[in-house]
């Protein structure tokens, strides 16, 4: 499979957000712009990730993305946020998403995330893991490294869905923390299907990231909306060793 | 403008595939009843969810052989990813739940486990393809040893088949509602290649 | 009628805001929370980032402009020339879009620039059969008077920067930024087409506006394009905001440009600040009232908003102040229905169309007399006599 | 100097031959009258509609245009009669020099329902051109004229339109035989014509600016002109009642505003000639202390060959008009390009042709010849 470049939009109070450290969130704007422009910039794939779940449940969520088929959006989707049951991951995809954001909580203190993978299939499922090497259980779930391990050790070994890890430190950043980052990748030797979040905004950044074997996509977020056709320059900027999908 | 049903069988993204296939100008109707699919001139076998919920609503309204007649009299119809496992003699994921067995093939785990993102596809000695470009797939199971006669592509580096096809009947393993510009194109060329449907 | 949005603590803006605003845990709005950043940042190492960025396009080549600068007879745009040309030494051309309608003070503040700096300039006016027909279908559909110039102004520049082959296009003030607080300043945010549509024109740009409308020609509204991505990206056109690389005080600038350059204000009736749209002898009238009508606030709110995050004034002032400015009858109401050919009487449908309480004003007939010829008899606040010689809503006057 | 036989033209403007006695202008209007111009409109018809497809974008041509007689003229026609649909260009003057009626017309123009698109060079730069042009050659507008030339095709060349459109044929109208193109409506050689040659760089910088403040003043090459396919048509060959009169009357009824002042202080008799600002007047002035005619004599030349008049009646008219000027637009002028009226006077007086006139101390120059007979 071809790497891929996704875009990673987080949702609070019904706007697109820019995140920084997960904590400050400043609106950008309905999802129905941003999206029809990612498809025009031959985006891979459009990561949703609802954060004002708490308010309001996933339900009025449905309407949003089946409003967002009647854009003629032919890219993929896969949407998180604020799915605690199986049939919250039913009523997401029948609404047009192709996979489905669960948080590591699910696998970790219940038995609803292998419900829902025997359910959808395996290949629907991306499971969140924020890394946070300041604090440990942050309240937004982050784990520091041997935490990941330790989550990472609950999925069968040759589980088919992915995992998006993302760097609470850089969320927003010009950059990702590469010291980091670097030991990261050394405890998730031998892993796969691994996403990379948090900083990725130039194409530097995101060519290193994708030559790591673990690596299938780097997840793109505020660096999105800062520049005007932000990633399709990306794509055209990025020499790597590792061939990428050029949309015509 | 062209007719085309979305079979109904509880499982799917109906939403956009119904978006995708009005855009390629045809009215898109969605059911189950056996006369539809006599009359439409596309049956649509959606794509996302499990293979044993879709053979059970096949079974309950009884449209498997008319889905079958529609594969004998050259009526095009086009499975997509699970649509695609469904129309082989069964599943590994669901053992006692048999296909449509219009493919003379099995659906098994994928050795990869799983197969998700962009891949190009590559047909087997065949000449006029379609552009060459990427599809997206999001796949756990696939399909292997296809004994039938027809039109054949892998992806990638893969040994599951990325689409076969056989009379009017297309199977596909990836998404062409979600693969941009290279799936309007693949239906284009379906239509002119294989179907010849036009408006 | 309180409005159901919550209101930020610390100022007037409520979570309605058309541009989208986000409160956070303490009851702060996004837009408060980046002026902070006025008082945080180091403004030295920010304004070295744009000289780098300044130098990086000087040396191109002698035969065409270092950048383009979009200029209008009001706003910042004496601030930011000055700043383009004697700050960052680069060679700008300056590009107006004419709306059409102007007043006699923007025609002047333009005249002015042109002769106050070493720059040569470029002014495009859209056919006025067209402009009108633009102006009354977005006023039907969008409520807005503005969609016609807005829309010109942010694609005119884009468009002479592909033609020219010149790259870099410095805007002002980053309206997203500024009011709601969309990026922070060290984002560097950029000029975007998705900007453009979705929070500049409401929505719908030129090539949605035929849902309004569809015996419109698409070449007519040709003015308006916006480039291609293909086009963009083949000249390397970019825009940035001096907004993000300097502390952006509004007032503070006009101040500058009225003492050094004489730049001109112009009294309305529903602000108490002069110097932030004179050049339009309408946005602070008749679109400033349907602008209430729609989102509950005016033009003051968002003056009086930006004094008090400058720590100009304190929150429960302004609001006071808001009251007394908010209600207040628009001046230039006949000149804009003598432009547009139609009698005062012709906007009362549209006006209750857009009304809180549509139903008891139907009920009462009350709307049919919003407005009328009579409305404005005695209109001590006569603009006309505190304008120059030429009138207002000119299309195209000689200024000096 | 001598005069043509028919009309009371001199044969003193630079580059014109008469021709058994007559002055081309004449010799045009003589023959004009033979011509078939139902085939010269179609055509320019037919050359007009060809080229235009080739533009790209919305507009299929350029029409240059000041918002005076002759650009009102020609853009009606060429929409309302050639069917095509040009953008209007317009180099301005700067906001001081531009007179109000100027602004007026310009407005009158976009309102008669065109896209119009001003391009403005830098008032300083303007200025001082104009003080070194008029201190050089006592003509100010040699390097505003440039100006005025250049601005319509580098705009036609950045938006990719093909068909530029033009009023007059100057070879043709006027005896510019310089600029002479292959058939009557080929404007390509324009930019031979005498005031536009010779502004080499170093004139320009002479003035003390970098290359990059005169862009505006750069004629594009005619390698530009072949590299991007752009064709020059002078519109004004096909059309049978094109003039000074005909254009602005039918200017007129279509919202020109005219010059108001009497021809007392212009010589401009009808007030329809450069109404767009009023230092022209000036430089007719100036025009006919070299050649020994100004604008009052274009006027009657007109009526003349139309019969509108008689030599003998015109004779009095250019005696009393021509090279009238107010002291007012001298003031103006001076203080615009910030030299005093002695200098202006200095100067005036030093590119005055001594042949024809005598030079008085105190008071302005005067003629030695009598209007009508050649002289010496």
């Amino acid at each position: 499979m071809i790497k891929r470049i996704a875009a990673t939009l987080v949702i609070d109070s019904g706007y697109i957000v820019n995140s920084y450290n997960f904590k400050i969130h400043l609106p950008v704007g309905k999802l129905k712009y941003t999206i029809q422009r990612l498809q025009d910039f031959g985006i891979d794939e459009i990561i949703i990730l609802n954060t004002s779940h708490s308010s309001t449940s996933s339900q009025d969520f449905i309407q949003l993305l089946k409003s967002i088929d009647s854009l003629h959006i032919s890219t993929p989707i896969t949407y998180g946020g604020g799915i605690t049951c199986v049939s919250d991951a039913r009523e997401i995809i029948r609404a047009g998403a192709e996979r489905v954001v669960v948080s590591s909580k699910l696998l970790v203190n219940s038995n609803t995330f292998f419900e829902i993978c025997s359910y959808l299939g395996e290949q629907a499922l991306v499971l969140h893991m924020p890394i946070d090497h300041t604090i440990v259980q942050s309240k937004i779930g982050g784990h520091d490294l041997n935490d990941f391990q330790s989550v990472m050790n609950l999925l069968p070994s040759n589980w088919g869905g992915e995992v998006m890890v993302s760097f609470v430190e850089s969320d927003g950043a010009k950059s990702p923390n590469w010291h980091n980052v670097n030991r990261f990748l050394v405890c998730a030797i031998g892993l796969k299907n691994l996403i990379l979040a948090g900083g990725f905004a130039n194409a530097q950044d995101i060519g290193r990231a994708l030559s790591f074997d673990q690596i299938s996509a780097v997840a793109v977020g505020n660096y999105l909306h800062r520049e005007e056709l932000s990633v399709r320059n990306l794509k055209l900027n990025i020499e790597t060793a590792v061939e990428i999908r050029h949309s015509k | 403008m062209k007719k085309c049903l979305i079979l109904d069988y509880g499982v799917g993204n109906i939403a956009s595939l119904t978006t995708f296939f009005r855009e390629h100008n045809y009215i898109v109707s969605f059911g189950n009843k056996i006369e539809e699919i006599e009359n439409t001139e596309l049956l649509i076998l959606p794509g996302v969810g499990s293979f044993r919920t879709a053979v059970e609503n096949i079974n309950k309204s009884g449209v498997a052989t008319a889905i079958q007649d529609r594969h004998f009299k050259q009526k095009p119809i086009i499975g997509i990813c699970l649509g695609f496992q469904l129309l082989t003699k069964e599943s590994e994921e669901s053992p006692s739940f048999p296909g449509l067995n219009i493919f003379n093939g099995f659906t098994r785990r994928l050795e990869e486990f799983s197969r998700i993102g962009w891949d190009k596809i590559n047909f087997e000695d065949y000449e006029n393809c379609p552009t060459n470009d990427y599809f997206y797939f999001n796949h756990s199971f696939g399909i292997y040893e296809l004994q039938n006669f027809g039109i054949k592509a892998f992806a990638g580096t893969s040994q599951c088949c990325a689409l076969f096809i056989e009379n009017s009947t297309v199977g596909v393993q990836f998404h062409p509602e979600r693969s941009q510009n290279a799936g309007k194109e693949f239906i284009i060329w379906l239509e002119k290649e294989i179907w010849n449907l036009n408006d | 009628m309180i409005n159901e949005f919550t209101q930020c603590k610390r100022c007037l803006y409520r979570t309605n805001h058309p541009l989208g605003l986000i409160l956070d845990s303490n009851g702060i709005c996004s837009g408060c929370l980046v002026h902070e950043e006025k008082d945080s940042l180091d403004w030295d190492k920010r304004f070295k980032i744009l000289r780098e960025i300044a130098e990086s396009y000087k040396l191109r080549n002698s035969n065409n402009y270092d950048c383009i600068v979009p200029v209008t007879g009001g706003q910042d745009t004496f601030f930011v020339v000055h700043t383009v040309i004697h700050e960052l030494g680069l060679n700008p051309l300056l590009v107006n879009f004419n709306r059409n309608f102007n007043s006699a003070v923007g025609i002047k503040n333009l005249a002015i620039l042109r002769t106050s700096f070493l720059a040569d300039f470029r002014q495009f006016t859209i056919n006025p059969v067209i402009a009108r027909k633009i102006v009354r279908t977005t006023l039907a559909n969008l409520g807005t008077v503005n969609w016609l110039s807005i829309a010109g102004q942010t694609s005119l520049p884009v468009r002479i920067a592909c033609e020219l082959g010149i790259p870099l296009i410095i805007w002002g003030g980053h309206q997203g930024v500024e009011q709601v607080g969309m990026f922070s300043h060290t984002d560097n945010v950029e000029m975007t087409s998705r900007y453009r549509k979705e929070h500049d024109l409401m929505g719908y740009d030129e090539h949605n506006i035929f849902e309004f409308d569809p015996d419109f020609k698409l070449e007519d509204l040709s003015p308006l394009f916006y480039p291609s991505d293909d086009l963009i990206q083949k000249n390397c056109v970019r825009g940035i905001f001096l907004s993000n690389f300097l502390r952006w005080d509004p007032v503070a600038q006009h101040s500058f440009a009225r003492e050094k350059y004489g730049y001109l204000g112009r009294k309305s009736r529903r602000t108490y600040y002069e110097f932030d749209n004179p050049d339009c002898p309408v946005y602070l009238g008749f679109q400033d009232l349907l602008k209430v009508q729609r989102f509950g606030y005016g033009k003051v709110t968002d003056q009086l908003v930006r004094d008090i995050r400058h720590k100009r004034i304190t929150k429960s002032s302004a609001a006071i102040v808001e009251q007394e400015y908010l209600n207040k009858f628009p001046e230039g109401i006949q000149e804009f229905a003598d432009w547009l050919g139609v009698s005062l009487k012709s906007f009362n449908p549209l006006l209750v169309s857009q009304d809180k309480e549509f139903a008891r004003k139907i009920l009462t007939e009350e709307w049919r007399s919003r407005l009328s010829d009579s409305s404005i008899e005695g209109d001590i606040f006569d603009s006309k006599s505190e304008a120059l010689i030429d009138l207002d809503f000119t299309n195209i006057g000689k200024g000096i | 100097m001598r005069y043509c036989d028919s009309c009371l033209q001199p044969d003193t403007r630079p580059g014109t031959l008469f021709y058994d006695g007559k002055c081309p202008a004449c010799l045009f209007s003589i023959n004009s009258q033979i011509w078939d111009w139902q085939s010269r409109v179609s055509t320019l018809k037919q050359v007009t509609g060809e080229i235009a497809t080739k533009s790209n974008g919305n507009y299929d041509s350029i029409l240059g245009v000041s918002g005076g007689k002759d650009s009102t003229r020609l853009a009606l026609w060429a929409r309302d009669f050639l069917g095509l649909n040009p953008l209007l260009v317009s180099v301005t003057y700067p906001p001081e020099q531009m007179a109000k009626r100027g602004a007026n017309n310009l407005n009158n123009l976009s309102e008669l329902g065109f896209d119009l698109y001003t391009t403005s060079p830098s008032p300083i730069i303007w200025k001082q051109l104009m003080q070194k042009s008029f201190l050089e050659s006592a003509n100010w507008a040699k390097s505003t004229e440039l100006a005025l030339f250049s601005g319509v095709p580098q705009i036609a060349i950045e938006m990719g339109i093909k068909l530029i459109l033009w009023g007059e044929n100057p070879a043709l109208q006027l005896g510019a035989l310089e600029t002479m193109g292959k058939t009557g409506w080929d404007g390509n050689q324009l930019r031979n014509m005498n005031t536009l040659s010779g502004m080499s760089k170093d004139w320009f910088k002479s003035i003390g600016f970098g290359e990059s403040n005169f862009l505006p003043y750069r004629y594009p090459t005619q390698a530009e002109f072949e590299l991007h396919d752009i064709q020059i048509v002078f519109l004004g060959w096909g059309m049978r009642t094109w003039g000074l009169m005909d254009n602005g009357i039918s200017a007129s009824l279509n919202g020109l505003e005219s010059r108001e002042t009497s021809a007392f202080e212009s010589s401009d008799l009808i007030g329809l000639t450069s109404v767009d600002e009023d230092w022209v007047i000036v430089n007719q002035m100036i025009k006919y202390y070299k050649y020994g005619f100004g604008r009052a004599t274009d006027y009657v030349n007109e009526w003349i060959r139309r019969g509108k008049i008689n030599r003998n009646e015109a004779i009095p008219i250019v005696e009393k008009f021509d090279g009238v000027c107010s002291d007012e637009y001298i003031r103006t002028f001076c203080e615009f390009i910030s030299i005093t009226e002695n200098e202006f006077w200095q100067v005036v007086q030093s590119n005055v042709n001594k042949d024809i006139f005598s030079i008085n101390p105190g008071t302005r120059p005067s003629r030695k010849f009598k209007v009508g007979s050649n002289f010496p």
